[in-house]
């Protein structure tokens, strides 16, 4: 699918405010995303970036506002029907299915787009043969696509940091996403892995698939968003392609500082 | 509705639900800081109640005197334990700690059987007997006892693990050991003084409920189930928790037990426990899982 | 020498009725040392007692049997302690071997009257026909309320008693029904207590449970008469009773004052040998180890002539530690009753 | 546990070939009834066992109220048969159907919460069951039990003796067996480990994670009332204490014991339970005790079941080999305080 | 200051950490460059003991360390602030600075000043000392535990990607505290995957590639390297 075969709205968020207590993680925010786009979202620790990662996921009812996914309304969806409906995330803190091998988490993922049920694997239909061999095909090719094909037997639980991260990506592909949510997937990542990223995120969205990226490295999300969206204390401060957005005074005060972007 | 027997059952669903209590407290400390369910905690009950026997029967002290003996000696087989068998497995999985846990109260269940023998025993104590009048209601200063020093063990632990510095300690041990030995925890004697503290606590409720029954090697069966149940209810590593919860069973049971039905006295308990979690999934005193 | 005669016990020596199981196989291994000290049976084979645990339960009961019978090869089997275990473990012995049930007092046990199967204890019919008699004429409380273990047995005493004592005029105020596996007892003793009733009426089995029921009702409060349920009184139970034992009476066929000539070698034998002292169940042990023995002995001295053994059992009686011992046809026995009490912490028969 | 990623060498078909006709042949070898009894009482267990894994293994869920169902589908289709005189072979299929209602609905309320609190749950609503049995008593003749339960049989074989009904109860097992098989190489089986280790991913996964649960736990508890109804056929006898603490205990002892997680791991655990349960009766009074101290030393030398021993060897003879040697994944070699 | 040599760490049967070697001297800042599972956090781990090496000797202040437990290293003054936070999700923030303290040494400043001077580098800690750490955000979370860190008043610190997740403004922060430390005298272990950051801050440097040291030299030096260019800095 070519990204121009899609275009159009795939989210929109409008007025979303998410309390916690007598905090307002997140206050009014009103956005919309392009399909096939790649938008980044930053701003400093604590803007509330997750917490609106979390809320579009369904893991989090938001407090107020509301999200419209794909032209239906998702408002308060739970997270398993967010992710039926092809919105797919990795998680700021690593989160994977620790004992299970890298070739298994990545397979455990393609619930989604699979089919054959335990009935079929009983029955051994030859529906449930091809695709289960299908599947294999595809999660070790997702594994290489994310530079872990060597480690296909290894538990997750077993790998470094920048192992999980990528294997968390992996398994966010795997449940072949419309959306795709990426939590500050560079973490852990040495500058030449960062550059090995970004090459991954424009292949992802040359399949076709929209991504809201959250990142703190700044190369990163220079080179690959075609907009930024700035949250600061909750708020949208601002939007707009990242040449203008970096060096908007206002973002380098609360969020850049002197950090040169192309370090 | 006779006054009376209603005023009579709710202290003895008092009584029963404060010795739960007792029994509920080693073990969500057990729980909330190390993450171990100990089916073997009913078996230190038990511990505690034998050891008092014998310390009276045949070193001749008084109650009181036997019940501490067996409150430290039992303390003292906790750290065993711990050593021996929780300590090693820490690092793996629930189930396989539970089992060992379980192994553990088999063997001294059976161990005891053959220790003390089958038969069963009776824990002197000078309060057993001893009947007082508060109004309506009658109860023995043992009860009484059980009541009081309950109270008291449960206020100190309270005061402990929410004040002191080793409290903390505890705290943060139950929510993290491997933050907690990078912050200059020492999570070994972490782990020692807990099991010293529960399996202590097991032992002194065993010294104090025994003289109101009688004593027998399979008594930790029941103990740990109850313990069990208080401390789910209670949310789990809540000493307030345990408290509320450990009452409610006693009087619910009691009541239900007075009024409804005695053969179903138990099943009632465990359907106001279900129906506690289905309203409230972490326990009545509990927002999610740690110890406070 | 010639092979030793191979009895299985099969009893509860694990679970909450260990201690029963106890006292009921120390009663047979002190009866089998006074025998086979006079030289065995059948001029001259040892009796070896096998022991087998039941955990109390029907399905381990099974396979004990099962196991006896199809591994070890067993000659005899001794078993059935509770009710529930007897009725179901009769059911793979019935016709397949000799065995002699215990304690059980289930009317089913020998309703059907299997031709091998023999039970010893009196039916609970038999011991209320006359305990009933005593309550009446004797303890005569105006009313009464029932304290009884909820299984079979309690069932059936309540049924029996609220028929047999309301017939004399006693008025039945109520009942309470415990688990087997209930600890303590406040609760329904309260409600008991609140009945005013004349007396109460104790149907427990367990030792345990039944000491913390005497001490509690005292610890309620009540102030009136205690009965305990026939069968049930044994030395330990007053032990640990304390004083709420004192003055209360029982039934039992066994008392330690009988005048059966075995009883006094089997006594002495059972005191060296442990420290309990001699109760009803280690009576019932010790009548079975003398019941097979006198069949092996009157069939001629062969363990397996079951049906000799059996003809012989039903048609002459058997001498044992409570006095004769008279089979029915369908293999229940007869046995003497007493009325006991409970005086200075002894257990006495009380003789008119 | 990888449960799932067992090498496809040609090894492996062969050794199950060998394993099924070892066992088939096995009461040949017994040489006497009460041998074929243990193992029937064998096959039993890793019946009870496997259905029990697949909350505990599979699920990584505790129920302590497994029992209760084994006793529901007992005492299901003993009714149908003393009471209604129904063939004991239709019973078997209404003891699974019934003990999968009470799991549905016992599932759809206990499944809302999770871990200890979950255990606490089944443990609760097990002991409800258990009292009911124990006091209905016009239905179910309370603590007495019911006794004359009609053998199985199907035509003119009946299941009236150990050997028959061990081939019947081995079938069950090896199909059981196959069941869990095709369930961890299916998208169900990836769906329920997927909720073990991790119900928030699994959820942005777009599985529905309380679904996934409760079709497991209705799963499980079917298998449960199927092997119970067989055992309540085959001892002929059955007490409300089929559905206590101790046969609660002895699932959850056969299960982690074998090793959680897999298949072979809960047959393998039910083996050594029979076996050495009955073994140690020369042990006399001590026999308890030996087998809590072997209990006890195996779990803490084995932590990862009796299975992992296998794991262990076949790592040792693998050279360099990406999985770590224990099944959990775990440093052996931490520190700590002494 | 701290000496490695030879050391073995194995996960099961694998081995992660092959005959490592470095020494760290007195009020250096060293750091420790790789990519992804080459074994640095493993290497750290067992420094602080919560890895047993397999084998090989670790000495810090020329006293044998690698038989002791955590908090016995920490009481020595070798502190590890790890990487994956490791904070304890139920406790405020303030508590995790007192715990911080807890073992640390005596040092020339008292507890509340310390903790002014913590409050001061990080005034969202301040801001959110009553809040718990588990509801905090990612970035906030990683300023708690280099909080906790050094409130332990460390002679030695060993860093475990401390930036990570971290806005560049913060890191900028960062990055000034970590050379203010090091102009203090404290001795600074760095493993660091903003490799260019690391390289500027540090005054020496080892390579780590699949558990096996294979570089070693001065930061600027390394810095200049084209190999290093390429395999990490993506230049
Ligand atoms: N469960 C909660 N309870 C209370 N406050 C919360 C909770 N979750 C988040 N917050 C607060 O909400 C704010 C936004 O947090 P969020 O995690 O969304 O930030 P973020 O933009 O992702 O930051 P970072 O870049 O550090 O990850 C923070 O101040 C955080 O402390
Ligand atoms: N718990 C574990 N069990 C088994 N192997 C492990 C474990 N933790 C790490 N490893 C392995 O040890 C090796 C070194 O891991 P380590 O975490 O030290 O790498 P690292 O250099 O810190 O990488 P990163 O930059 O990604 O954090 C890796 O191959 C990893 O797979
Ligand atoms: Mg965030
Ligand atoms: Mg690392």
């Amino acid at each position: 699918m070519s990204p121009a075969a899609n275009s159009g709205e795939i989210l929109a968020v409008s007025n979303l405010t998410r309390i916690f207590g007598g905090l307002t993680a997140v206050r009014d925010v009103t956005m919309t995303v392009q399909a096939g786009e790649v938008v980044g979202l930053i701003g400093p620790n604590g803007a509330g970036k997750t917490t609106l990662f979390n809320m579009l996921g369904g893991s989090l009812p938001p407090s107020s506002g509301s999200i419209r996914f794909a032209g239906t309304d998702c408002t308060g969806a739970p997270s398993h029907v967010m992710g039926q409906r092809g919105v797919s995330r990795t998680f700021q803190i690593t989160s994977l299915f620790p004992s299970l091998t890298a070739l298994d988490n990545v397979r455990s993922a393609a619930f989604r787009t699979t089919r054959a049920g335990w009935g079929a694997a009983i029955l051994r239909s030859p529906a449930y043969r091809r695709e289960e061999a299908e599947l294999r095909r595809k999660a070790l090719e997702i594994l290489a696509f994310c530079d872990l094909d060597h480690r296909a037997d290894t538990l997750a639980d077993a790998m470094s940091y920048g192992e999980q991260r990528r294997l968390e990506i992996a398994i966010a592909l795997a449940a072949e996403p419309r959306l795709l949510l990426l939590d500050e997937p560079a973490a852990g990542m040495n500058p030449e892995e960062g550059q090995r990223l970004v090459e991954m995120i424009r292949r992802i969205r040359a399949r076709g698939v929209t991504v809201l990226l959250v990142e703190h490295h700044m190369r990163v999300v220079a080179s690959v968003c075609d907009r930024l969206v700035v949250l600061d204390h909750g708020v949208k401060i601002a939007e707009g392609p990242p040449a203008k957005v970096l060096n908007d005074p206002e973002v380098i005060r609360v969020y850049l500082g002197r950090e040169p972007v192309d370090a | 509705m006779d006054f009376t027997v209603f005023a009579q059952q709710i202290a003895n669903g008092l009584v029963n639900g404060m010795a739960y209590v007792l029994i509920a407290t080693g073990l969500t400390l057990v729980f909330g800081v190390l993450r171990i369910v100990n089916f073997a905690h009913g078996e230190f009950y038990m511990l505690g109640a034998y050891i008092t026997y014998f310390v009276g029967t045949l070193f001749g002290l008084d109650y009181i005197a036997a019940a501490a003996i067996s409150a430290v000696v039992v303390a003292g087989l906790g750290v065993a334990a711990n050593k021996l068998i929780f300590w090693p497995l820490r690092r793996d999985h629930e189930f396989t700690i539970l089992l060992s846990s379980l192994g553990l109260a088999l063997l001294i269940a059976n161990g005891g059987e053959l220790l003390f023998g089958a038969d069963p025993k009776y824990v002197e104590s000078p309060f057993a007997d001893e009947v007082l009048e508060i109004g309506t209601v009658t109860l023995t200063q043992q009860r009484v006892l059980v009541f009081a020093a309950a109270v008291v063990a449960l206020i100190a632990v309270y005061l402990f693990i929410r004040y002191s510095r080793f409290g903390k300690m505890m705290r943060a041990t139950a929510q993290n050991p491997d933050g907690a030995a990078l912050t200059g925890i020492n999570i070994g004697l972490v782990h020692t003084y807990t099991f010293a503290l529960a399996c202590g606590l097991a032992a002194l409720s065993g010294a104090l409920v025994g003289p109101t029954v009688m004593i027998f090697p399979t008594i930790g069966n029941w103990a740990v189930l109850k313990g069990f149940i208080v401390v789910i209810m209670g949310g789990l590593g809540s000493v307030t928790g345990a408290l509320f919860a450990g009452l409610l069973l006693g009087v619910i049971e009691s009541l239900g037990g007075g009024y409804i039905s005695l053969g179903f006295m138990e099943a009632i308990g465990y359907a106001m426990i279900i129906a506690v979690l289905l309203w409230r999934p972490n326990g009545l005193f509990s927002t999610a899982r740690g110890l406070r | 020498q010639q092979p030793p005669v191979r009895i299985a016990l099969i009893g509860p020596m694990s679970g909450t009725g260990a201690f029963e199981g106890q006292l009921g196989l120390e009663g047979a291994q002190a009866m089998a040392a006074v025998i086979n000290a006079k030289g065995g049976v059948a001029g001259g084979r040892k009796i070896e007692l096998l022991t087998y645990d039941d955990k109390g339960s029907p399905e381990d009961g099974v396979s004990a049997a099962k196991r006896a019978m199809e591994q070890d090869n067993v000659d005899m089997i001794i078993g059935g302690w509770f009710s529930a275990v007897a009725l179901s473990m009769k059911e793979v012995t019935r016709d397949k071997i000799i065995t002699v049930m215990t304690s059980s007092q289930h009317p089913k046990v020998t309703e059907e009257g299997h031709k091998y199967l023999f039970r010893l204890n009196a039916t609970s019919a038999m011991m209320s026909e006359f305990y009933s008699k005593a309550i009446c004429d004797r303890i005569k409380p105006k009313s009464i309320a029932f304290m009884n273990v909820n299984d079979d047995w309690g069932r059936l005493e309540l049924d029996n008693y609220t028929k047999l004592l309301t017939g004399c005029g006693i008025e039945v105020k109520g009942h309470e029904f415990y688990n087997r596996t209930d600890t303590d007892f406040t609760t329904a003793l309260t409600k008991l207590k609140s009945l005013n009733a004349d007396a109460i009426y104790v149907a427990a089995i367990n030792t345990s449970q039944g000491a913390t029921i005497y001490r509690q009702i005292k610890q309620t409060g009540y102030r009136g008469k205690v009965i305990a349920s026939a069968g049930n009184m044994n030395p330990k139970l007053v032990e640990l009773s304390g004083n709420s034992l004192e003055q209360v009476y029982s039934a039992s066929p066994f008392t330690e004052d009988g005048a059966a000539p075995s009883l006094k070698p089997w006594l002495d034998q059972y005191r060296k040998d442990y420290k309990n002292d001699p109760s009803f169940i280690a009576a019932l042990g010790a009548q079975a180890v003398q019941t097979l023995a006198f069949g092996v002995d009157a069939a001629g001295g062969d363990p397996r002539a079951y049906d000799k053994i059996a003809a012989a059992l039903k048609s002459q009686a058997v001498p044992t530690v409570m006095g004769e011992l008279r089979f029915s046809d369908k293999g229940q026995a007869s046995q003497a009753i007493h009325l006991v009490q409970v005086q200075k912490k002894q257990i006495v028969s009380v003789r008119d | 546990m990888n449960t799932n990623s067992h090498g496809h060498s040609l090894g492996q078909p062969l050794a199950i070939a060998g394993g099924i006709a070892a066992l088939a042949v096995l009461p040949f070898l017994a040489g006497n009834a009460y041998l074929e009894h243990l193992l029937v009482l064998w096959m039993l267990y890793a019946l009870l066992a496997l259905s029990l894994n697949i909350v505990i293994g599979y699920l990584g869920e505790l129920t302590f109220g497994h029992a209760a169902f084994v006793g529901v589908g007992a005492y299901t289709s003993a009714i149908l048969s003393t009471q209604l005189g129904l063939p004991p072979l239709l019973g078997l299929p209404l003891a699974g159907l019934v003990a999968a209602g009470f799991g549905l609905v016992i599932g759809y309320a206990a499944l809302r919460v999770v871990g200890p609190q979950f255990a606490i749950l089944t443990l609760g609503f097990g002991a409800i069951l258990f009292t009911i049995t124990n006091h209905w008593v016009d239905l179910t003749r309370g603590p007495m039990g019911i006794t004359d339960i009609p053998p199985m049989a199907i035509g003119p074989l009946a299941f009236d003796s150990a050997r028959p009904t061990y081939y019947l109860v081995l079938a069950l097992v090896l199909a059981t067996a196959y069941l869990c098989h095709a369930l961890v190489g299916s998208r169900t089986g990836r769906a329920f480990l997927a909720v073990r280790e991790n119900a928030p991913l699994a959820a942005s996964l777009g599985i529905n994670v309380f679904h996934t649960k409760l079709m497991g736990f209705v799963a499980a508890t079917a298998i449960a009332g199927i092997g119970g109804a067989i055992y309540a056929h085959y001892i002929r006898v059955i007490t409300p204490d089929i559905m206590g603490v101790h046969n609660v205990a002895a699932l959850i002892i056969v299960v982690i014991i074998g090793g959680r997680g897999t298949i072979l791991g809960p047959i393998l655990g039910a083996l050594v339970y029979i076996g050495l349960l009955e073994s140690l009766r020369v042990a006399g009074p001590l026999r308890m005790v030996i087998f809590a101290a072997l209990l006890t030393g195996t779990v803490v030398f084995l932590p990862g079941g009796l299975i992992s021993l296998w794991q262990r060897w076949r790592n040792a003879h693998k050279s360099e080999n990406n999985l770590p040697a224990t099944p959990t994944g775990l440093p052996s070699t931490e520190g700590g305080a002494k | 200051m701290l000496k490695v040599e030879g050391l073995k760490v194995r996960y099961g049967h694998r081995e992660a950490v092959h005959n490592v070697s470095l020494t760290v001297e007195d009020g250096e800042l060293v750091t420790l460059v790789g990519s992804n599972g080459a074994g640095k956090t493993t290497t750290l781990k067992a420094i602080s003991a919560l890895l047993r090496p397999s084998g090989g000797t670790i000495t810090f202040d020329g006293e044998r360390i690698d038989r002791l437990a955590p908090h016995q290293v920490i009481e020595r003054g070798l502190v590890h602030v790890p990487e994956g936070r490791q904070l304890f999700p139920e406790m405020t923030v303030l508590e995790h600075l007192e715990l911080g303290a807890l073992r640390g040494r005596p040092g020339s400043m008292g507890f509340a000043e310390r903790l002014r001077w913590v409050y001061e580098l990080f005034p969202i800690l301040a801001e959110r000392r009553t809040q718990k750490a588990g509801t905090m955000s990612g970035g906030q979370q990683q300023l708690v535990a280099f909080g906790r860190g050094l409130m332990a008043n460390p002679k030695c610190l060993m860093l475990d990607e401390p930036t990570l997740g971290l806005a560049p403004i913060i890191v900028d922060t960062l990055a000034d505290t970590i050379r203010n430390l090091h102009g203090t005298g404290i001795t600074i272990l760095l493993v660091e995957q903003r490799v260019d950051l690391a390289l500027r801050l540090a005054d020496r440097a080892y390579v780590l590639e699949t558990g096996r040291v294979v570089m070693e030299d001065s930061a600027q030096t390394l810095l200049a390297d084209p190999r290093i260019k390429t395999a990490y800095l993506g230049l």
